[in-house]
């Protein structure tokens, strides 16, 4: 059985605040470095969950006490996955610009989806924008 | 004295060199706090060259990056310099991500950063 | 004295919060409609200040109740003047996306800027981002 | 009975008519509800087919068309077909400055709107 491979798993809906985001980004993190996690990957796996929380948590459900995100987390020595769902109205995440052009070098925002692009094995999101799965996978070797 | 919680400040003159008190300078109450305290030695100490210290710094996210270049912008506007030492390998690869190595003079050591600003500690 | 030609100013700070940002675009609009704005130009007035104010509440100040936002208002019968500082970060005006393409047609984000753009006889920013002065000159005939 | 404070709805089977309460429509705690009420329609309600009247209301901000956006998502997702009708020419050139009018059907009347159902009032 695939499911069995997966050593440790949270489903979980937290308030739309940031203090609960980084409650349960401290879980997350606690359960990759049991797994064994370490090094750049783990650094890796923090700035994603960081930017892709925090963007569910401001961007999209606007810190308003009436939505949740909704998380589910699976964490082996081989594979974290992490899936982040906000209720706001979405994004289209292929349409950002790029914030490494020299003209956008000095712009205060826009570089939490291009980090997280760049430092997870896979990134996805939903239609809408308002949810997304990022996979990690350990190097080979 | 100035009562600072996110940082340790040392002056010499219009050099000031900081150090960070968290480990993780994440998007949370605390970055305010800290972006507050660092724009301050500009608009009211009257500091004009910064060198930020990030030894003891092991994470920082996007929003830290946006306070730096906020913090860079401050300096350059009253002519001042602002540099950038100690950064884990980690943190350092962050900077080439995104390009930011050419916006900001990052230097390896405090010393060599000093060196840089013709001061020594 | 040009000074004196301004019919109705308002210069004041308000808290980081919509409710807030909405009481004083009612009496802006108030002001406004007093000095003889009406009809489409009225409309435009009501769109800019709109979407300037939610976007320093929001995204400047991030609603934060330690940060205020600055206003500054002049209505005549002639022209409306508003500049709007927040405590934010700022961010980079001139590198936005435009949200006309067909590609962003069906994002469901970032239309403010264009439209205050569209709608004012002059928009401009700080280098910063975080302040915005839009000016309304009634046009002639 | 729903409890609706937004928006009144009419239904014709598959089809909902909506009126909106407000005169204007911006970004405030009404509009989450607003968001919420007319998505419920569909994810709650198994509506497939939406008629907006727009009648009554003087202003939208981008904030607003951002829900409509979403809800002509939710709408096509359900295979569904998502009107606008009655809007002011204010609004109207605001659905034409942003080119939302080649995104939405928009209609003058809502006898025009029933009509293009297949439907009448
Ligand atoms: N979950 C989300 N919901 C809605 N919009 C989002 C979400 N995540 C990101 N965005 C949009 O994408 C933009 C870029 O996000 P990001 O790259 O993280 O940079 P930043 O957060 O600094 O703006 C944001 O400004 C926001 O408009
Ligand atoms: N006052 C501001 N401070 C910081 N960022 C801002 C400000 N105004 C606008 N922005 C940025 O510009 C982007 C585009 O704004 P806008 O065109 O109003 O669309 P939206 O608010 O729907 O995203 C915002 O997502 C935000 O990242």
């Amino acid at each position: 059985m695939v499911e069995a491979t997966w050593g440790w798993n949270l489903h979980k809906e937290i308030p739309s605040s940031k203090d609960a985001a980084h409650e349960v980004i401290e879980h997350l993190l606690r359960a990759a470095s049991d797994a064994g996690w370490e090094g750049r990957d783990f650094f890796h796996i923090q700035m994603a969950i960081e930017e892709a929380l925090v963007n569910a948590v401001t961007h999209g459900n606007k810190e308003s006490p009436d939505k949740v995100v909704e998380l589910e987390f699976k964490v082996t020595a081989e594979t974290v996955f992490m899936r982040i769902k906000d209720q706001g109205a979405g994004f289209c995440p292929d349409k950002l610009p790029d914030p490494r052009d020299d003209d956008h070098l000095e712009c205060t925002n826009g570089r939490g989806v291009m980090l997280i692009r760049e430092m997870m094995t896979q990134v996805q999101y939903n239609d809408i924008g308002n949810e997304v799965i990022m996979v990690k996978q350990r190097k080979k070797g | 004295m100035i009562d600072r919680r996110r940082m340790v400040v040392a002056r010499i003159g219009e050099l000031a060199i900081v150090r960070f008190t968290d480990k993780k300078i994440v998007d949370s109450a605390n970055i305010e706090e800290m972006g507050d305290e660092m724009f301050s030695l500009v608009d009211k100490e009257h500091i004009k060259h910064v060198l930020l210290n990030f030894h003891g710094v092991e994470f920082l996210s996007s929003a830290a990056l946006n306070k730096l270049i906020l913090m860079d912008k401050k300096i350059k506007a009253v002519g001042g310099i602002l540099r950038i030492c100690e950064l884990t390998e980690d943190i350092l690869q962050v900077f080439i991500i995104t390009r930011l190595n050419r916006v900001f003079d990052i230097r390896k050591t405090e010393a060599e950063g000093l060196k840089a600003f013709g001061a020594s500690s």
